[in-house]
């Protein structure tokens, strides 16, 4: 089969689904006569990527597939298209998404302890009309609370292939390390006080300050 | 640029860095830096009410507390942050905010640890950070701002309809492949059971094996006589198939001779066979009716 | 402006638009002091136009304004994402398939004799559609009524070499046997009565369905 040939069918596959494809989608689109195997379309998938190189599109693999997006580098000038801002999340949501993704399977009353602050009911349930989150069992504990645990739909939405491909975590740092550290010259810039002089101003302010801050 | 020892007015990170342990100006009015809040309110309420709703409880709160003045969270002046703390917890009663009752308990957990730092401290060598009663406080404002951190870090990540959309082209005219269904053998067989169970002629089967290698011959061969050419007799047996094969496509020529469906002719005595579909002066049932009425007759007899 | 810049931020804004966008639409989506005007955009749709000449997707203007589409050539295998659910085949037409595999040369009216109901001509259609029966010849009786045999897809659909692996009619008899030595998989008949109707984006599965078909 033409390699052309087949780079162009994906590319046109991509761009129809409006979702991500695997690549049993992408073999599936050809015909069984014309013989083009999942490395057939890897390899095309591959120059389509290097085709894009420059361009203002980008194809990317997310937990559901492979898609076609806008470069976020462009998402100034294609923004412009839609009158209405993008949703804005509170930062009470992002902490609570955040809570979700990094110690999934996590209950209501684990993340209340860690945030210090009751959950706010609307958001878990924003979260699961998403399709963000998802009740993913029980903890057996009495009241048996819902297990929360995060959806493909989020990784998808925030472009991520895995779990894994969140930023990692700040290390916790301890006390007895610290009096160490601080008995050094220049100790004081460790990893979490790292962004402390630019934190310190930035974070009261006003909610809206907040959230872009984020 | 006045000076090398003066920092530049532009520049806000040596600005707000120099005096290390100074408290962060907490307004400015007529350019002065206000650092404490006088008794009388002077920011109007409103605004205040935004400002103090700007935290997500009180962990966020005492962290901002620390973060403003630049104070490391795990050496933490225990004593001042508990007044400062106590401060904004009074101005959020005077403006009647909501106060969630986590605010009051962090209070009383701040009074509880200044209350055991002025103990005298035994230090044990084995487990030194049970010893500072501030630990259990310092690991609840760490793990916090971490997943504080972590939800900064979500929200910056490119996400669709805010950073990236999905790239679409339009498919006119778009059709539904329908794929058919799948069939397994024992649902086909099943089903041909049902159906001899309702026919009576399971009932008067007698023979034990249903030559059905003949059946396919018998479809094989009338396949190869597609055209109303004559064949060669001889041409429509395989050798390679060895004497049962030639058995098979000999009871198959049989039986579609029987009943119609080819003709055989020989030109002369003892001359070759010729093979060719029937044309309907053959010895045939003459109707769909005694075809079936022959097919019962056939599985009966076979 | 940079030429290519502005054409690859039109492609953008053409492909995540989501409808056809106007000259208005896609000289709005540029900072105002980058100073590109109507012009400066046809002349980015004439070179996208230019590149996509050879590609699986084309640069077509509509009454509403420009829209990047699928190529019509190209729409056959696209189309293959959009799949719909088998639905599962009717006892009559298994049981005609079946008279067809013992019995064949076989006519229609000896397959209603047998099964004391009319055949359904949609079933003998949709057999000979799958292939999996063939016209091997007509009965010479008035009417010359076709004869009906099985083809070498239907041994190689259900796994068979050749027709005599088909249990005899004997071991048919023992139904019961049959079900257990067959191990009449529950779950695949499951599977194949799965809701029909739901498009391919529901149907992730459906490359592994026709694997197993084969």
């Amino acid at each position: 089969m033409n390699e052309e040939y087949v780079k162009y069918v994906v590319e046109a596959a991509l761009l129809a689904a409006g979702r991500p494809l695997g690549l049993d989608d992408l073999t599936g689109v050809f015909d069984e006569r014309d013989g083009v195997d999942a490395a057939a379309v890897r390899a095309a998938i591959d120059a389509l990527r290097a085709d894009y190189a420059n361009r203002a599109i980008q194809l990317i693999e997310v937990a559901s597939g492979f898609r076609v997006q806008i470069r976020p580098a462009f998402a100034e000038p294609v923004s412009k298209l839609w009158v209405e801002r993008p949703a804005k999340y509170s930062r009470a949501l992002l902490e609570t998404l955040a809570l979700v993704a990094y110690r999934q399977p996590i209950t209501r009353g684990e993340i209340e302890q860690i945030r210090g602050v009751a959950v706010n009911p609307h958001i878990v349930k924003t979260l699961l009309e998403r399709n963000w989150i998802r009740v993913v069992g029980h903890r057996d504990v009495p009241g048996k609370p819902e297990l929360l645990g995060t959806t493909r739909e989020f990784l998808d939405y925030f472009g991520l292939k895995k779990l894994d491909d969140l930023p990692t975590l700040a290390q916790l740092r301890e006390l007895e390390d610290l009096r160490v550290q601080l008995s050094l010259p220049g100790a004081d810039a460790a990893e979490i006080a790292e962004p402390a002089g630019a934190e310190a101003p930035a974070a009261p302010t006003t909610p809206t300050d907040a959230a872009e801050a984020g | 640029m006045s000076g090398a020892d003066e920092p530049g007015p532009t520049d806000p990170q040596t600005h707000g860095a120099s005096p290390a342990q100074a408290e962060m100006p907490f307004a400015v009015v007529d350019g002065q830096p206000i650092t404490v809040l006088p008794r009388d309110l002077y920011i109007p309420p409103q605004a205040l009410e935004v400002f103090l709703e700007a935290f997500e409880g009180p962990l966020d709160m005492l962290l901002y507390l620390i973060r403003r003045q630049n104070l490391d969270i795990l050496d933490i002046p225990i004593a001042e942050i508990t007044r400062q703390y106590m401060r904004y917890i009074e101005l959020m009663q005077v403006l009647q905010l909501e106060l969630a009752g986590e605010y009051l308990v962090m209070a009383a957990t701040l009074a509880e640890v200044k209350s055991r730092m002025l103990l005298p401290r035994v230090r044990s060598d084995e487990s030194p950070d049970e010893a500072d009663p501030r630990a259990e406080l310092v690991r609840r404002l760490q793990e916090y701002e971490r997943f504080k951190r972590a939800a900064e870090g979500l929200d910056r990540m490119p996400r669709l309809e805010r950073d990236t959309w999905v790239a679409a082209a339009d498919l006119a005219g778009r059709k539904v492949t329908r794929l058919p269904p799948q069939v397994t053998l024992p649902e086909m067989l099943l089903a041909f059971q049902e159906v001899l169970a309702r026919s009576d002629m399971f009932a008067h089967h007698h023979v034990q094996r249903e030559a059905l290698s003949v059946r396919q011959r018998m479809t094989d061969v009338l396949a190869a006589l597609e055209t109303r050419e004559f064949v060669d007799f001889v041409r429509l047996f395989r050798a390679e198939e060895g004497r049962l094969g030639v058995t098979v496509t000999f009871i198959a020529l049989l039986e579609l001779l029987r009943e119609g469906l080819i003709e055989i002719q020989q030109s002369e005595l003892y001359g070759p066979l010729h093979v060719r579909r029937g044309d309907g002066r053959s010895a045939a049932p003459t109707g769909a009716q005694d075809a079936a009425n022959e097919d019962n007759l056939r599985a009966q007899n076979e």
